[in-house]
């Protein structure tokens, strides 16, 4: 197991069950995707998925989301119980689905007077000043910053010139993104003093370096586990070899790694 | 690692080494790394030789020209087997398949000795493919493999265009479909190829291909 | 001469040195720049650069850049007795400057009072409702938008892993960027009537079919000109032959290729 | 169109068509697309054979990889001649070079009728390159070229890495000088290659790589 922590999707309080596909398409250094956060709700999560990806023995981190802060703060309720959940993330910028009314800030505090688990809240890079963002989550008592969720983007069928994804835009993430991640994360770790999980493009060692030399503390993985779903392992023997004793990083940061993704397969698979 | 490709008609054989990879039930499909691109692509296996696994690929896009340019020697990540193979224990089982639907059926027909076939394709160049299954009735069109569908086919196992596939559904309803999606995982977690099944959305890489208790 | 419309670099009252070097860096499917609106100033501009680019006989474009709305204001009424000079774009997005306190479209109608010439908006990708800034320029008095200017991205050197750019993060360009103005030009025509000028990793012929079908009237280069100067030509024959008659475009779409650069070398170039 | 590429030492002679590209003033550069990445990159004219413009590369990075790697038959956007060759006006000439700052030696001793030349390598490979201009003398580290500039070295031209040219400075003011940036046009209209000139920022692309009239 090459983990230190995995993400679950996000959970909403409801059922939800996600945008018409096409979900998926391509493009040429990254990919869109329109999932729309389906999941099965925090109950159903709680009963089913959770004992299931606690089998793995790796410290969880539940994503949650909402259309509104009383959605937040139900959820963060819920979960605040349940003693296999380490973290919990408040995605507060999914592009695919229309967010809550309330400002980032305020979800924040509604979800920090609902629990008292360490809460990262996960930012989008569509905003003209990030590191403004993270100082509003900051106040409002976040214990750390997931940087970055995907930027809107929309790819055309080649023949209709359509949108590929039912959905017209999707969320854009994959290789492309790293350099607007990195900016974020720089921005942001020079503007507030917490912990920082980087993603966004993450490929290799290589890249987990240039995240933490950014300014991030631990690195999580996305759209490489879809090429590689081996990932975790490669990337941490890259670190170890290679590339690390170059920087001598601590042991601490290497244990940053965090694997992200959307199910329990892929840790399985390992 | 590649052990050798082979042009079939428009297409590409592509042998790979098998590694401690299984093949599988026939149905199932493999997650094949792209070289130069962001996601791997769904691909049936297609034969099973010893020591290998062997992929039909259509080049269409740039996934699956990217796969047809492999050459000898280079490897590519591979997953799989993944999703729901079909359900072999049939009395009378029937191949049908168009265009590069065929892809799977070469695997499928050894494992159930080598049942009767009917193949459709778009060109006579494309029906070179029929070579990898002796003995198939082949149509081109504008025929198509519906019309040679008799009253009582018996099991029939089909995989080919959506189009395709529904008409086949309209004169079997029991037939067991391998169906297509545009998939980003293949294993079930990003939640990317979902179709519309009874009204739910679901993710077709782990309910299918073939698709069990569907309307 | 392939251009309907020659865009400047941004000029500001005064001249400007602009940032420190290096200010350009290459990424995977992009490049960073940090130029930080280098110029000689709306004087010397007028009086120096007007003319020599007006010899190209091509409409004249003039990109305006500020730090307050008064700013915006002086540029223009300074242009607005230029004759050779058909549009105004306001540039309200470099990502390489501090930008001005006011909104957006209270320096378009800072600028709206100023001059009577077509002014066009240049808005940044960087916000998480594009259409929302369209709908306010438009209010404002804008006549058309430019879509997009570049978004904050960064790239670390390898081995030391600090920022290539001496400023730190740059303005994120070329095919890795086109997804996320494909997403913009399609979110500002469904909100607003403005034509929009779409930007953002335009390469080929096919690029161009894809920002017309998400609802631009015209297209500009950018980075594209410093791989191919002759891009321009090159686009306009890959339209002409193979792609366009399929689509069945105007004449009148066709047109509407703006030629987007720095200086006028690009275009005396040709 | 690639018509040859050599290797030379660890660097490669990479020959092209000339079309109607003209050869220019030695110490002028020509943008050279490098397949597969977004930016072109600024390379010195190192030789003018008949039809042929020739430039040595070094593979230092993923863009003179790109170049080293074409083939023959292959075709690259360039442009070029551009920015500021050297002065040739010259009664005693020496060049001066280090590491891949040969590159535009060849043809400016060729221009200049094969004047005396000291040229610095890293390693013996690296120093293979000193074949392109016979009769040079040659250091190789920890020895420096400028261990061998006499007091009165007469006009010096040079071209290699910032602390060699910084150096050759210091020795011989009046040195012409090729210096390099990292580009993105090469033709003036970017504003990306400037370097601090006398407290202003000038594009070493216009006012370059020779920068005349420095401090
Ligand atoms: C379970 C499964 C098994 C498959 N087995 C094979 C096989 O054995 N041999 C083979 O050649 N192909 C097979 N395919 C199809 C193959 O995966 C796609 O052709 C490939 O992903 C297209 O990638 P591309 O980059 O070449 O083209 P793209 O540019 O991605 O697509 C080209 C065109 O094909 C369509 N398309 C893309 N992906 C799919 C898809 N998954 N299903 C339907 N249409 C699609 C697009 O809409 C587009 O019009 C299979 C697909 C699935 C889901
Ligand atoms: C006018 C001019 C003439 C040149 N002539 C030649 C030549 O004849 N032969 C040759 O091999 N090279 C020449 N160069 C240098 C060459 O352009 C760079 O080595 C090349 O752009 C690096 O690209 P890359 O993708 O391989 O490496 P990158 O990954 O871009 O860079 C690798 C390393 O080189 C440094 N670097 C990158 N570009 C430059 C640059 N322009 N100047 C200085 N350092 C740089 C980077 O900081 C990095 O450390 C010339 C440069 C200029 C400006
Ligand atoms: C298919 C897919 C589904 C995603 N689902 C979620 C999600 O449910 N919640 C969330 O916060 N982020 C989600 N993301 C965003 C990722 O967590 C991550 O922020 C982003 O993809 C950038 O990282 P990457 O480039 O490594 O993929 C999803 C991304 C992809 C590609
Ligand atoms: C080197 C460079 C300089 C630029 N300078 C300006 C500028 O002065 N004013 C402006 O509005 N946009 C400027 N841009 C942004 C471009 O006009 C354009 O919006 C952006 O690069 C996206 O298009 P592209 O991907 O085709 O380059 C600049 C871009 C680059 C790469
Ligand atoms: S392809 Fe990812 S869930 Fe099916
Ligand atoms: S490289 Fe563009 S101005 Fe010099």
């Amino acid at each position: 197991m090459q983990l230190d922590a995995f993400v679950t999707k996000t959970v909403t309080p409801q059922a939800r069950e996600g945008n018409p596909p096409p979900r998926v398409v391509e493009t040429e250094s990254g990919m869109l995707n329109s999932i729309g956060l389906q999941n099965p709700g925090i109950d159903a999560f709680a009963r089913e998925s959770l004992p299931r990806i606690s089998e793995l023995g790796v410290p969880i981190w539940v994503s949650v989301g909402g259309f509104s802060a009383h959605d937040y703060a139900d959820v963060c309720e819920r979960l605040d119980g349940e003693a296999s959940v380490e973290v919990i993330e408040l995605n507060l910028s999914c592009p695919n689905v229309e967010g809550a009314p309330e400002t980032a800030a305020e979800l924040v505090a509604a979800a920090r007077a609902a629990t008292t688990k360490p809460l990262y809240a996960k930012l989008s890079p569509a905003t003209w000043d990030v590191a403004e963002s993270a100082r509003a989550v900051a106040a409002a008592g976040a214990d750390g910053l997931s940087l970055v969720n995907t930027i809107r983007g929309l790819a055309l069928d080649a023949t209709a010139r359509r949108p590929q994804l039912a959905r017209g835009a999707g969320g854009y993430s994959g290789p492309a993104l790293r350099p607007i991640a990195l900016a974020c994360v720089h921005a942001c770790a020079r503007a507030v003093a917490l912990p920082i999980v980087g993603m966004g493009g993450v490929t290799s060692g290589d890249d987990v370096l240039d995240f933490l030399a950014a300014g991030a503390s631990a690195v999580a993985l996305g759209t490489i586990l879809f090429a590689d779903p081996f990932a975790a392992s490669r990337i941490r023997a890259e670190l170890g070899d290679a590339v690390l004793p170059a920087l001598a990083l601590s042991e601490h940061e290497i244990h940053g790694l965090v694997g992200h993704s959307a199910s329990r397969r892929v840790v399985s698979a390992e | 690692m590649v052990s050798a490709t082979e042009s079939v008609g428009p297409f590409t054989l592509l042998r790979l080494e098998r590694g401690e990879l299984e093949p599988g039930v026939p149905g199932q499909f493999f997650m094949l790394e792209a070289p130069g691109r962001v996601l791997p692509r769904p691909m049936s296996l297609c034969q099973a030789p010893h020591g290998e696994l062997a992929f039909l690929i259509d080049p269409i896009g740039p996934g699956t020209r990217a796969l047809c340019a492999l050459r000898i020697g280079e490897a590519i990540h591979v997953l799989g087997p993944l999703g729901n193979g079909f359900d072999l224990d049939l009395s009378r089982p029937l191949l049908v398949a168009g265009g590069i639907g065929i892809a799977p059926m070469p695997y499928l027909a050894a494992a159930l000795g080598d049942p009767p076939a009917i193949l459709g394709f778009r060109t006579e160049h494309h029906a070179e493919a029929a070579g990898l299954l002796p003995g198939a009735e082949i149509v081109v069109e504008p025929r198509l493999v519906t019309e040679l569908l008799q009253d009582d086919p018996g099991d029939v196992l089909a995989c080919g265009p959506e189009p395709m596939l529904e008409a086949v559904r309209r004169r079997v309803p029991r037939a067991q479909l391998a169906w297509e999606a545009r998939m980003a995982c293949g294993y079930g977690a990003c939640y990317g190829c979902v179709v519309e099944i009874d009204g739910r959305y679901r993710r077709l890489c782990v309910d299918g291909p073939v698709v069990r208790d569907a309307a």
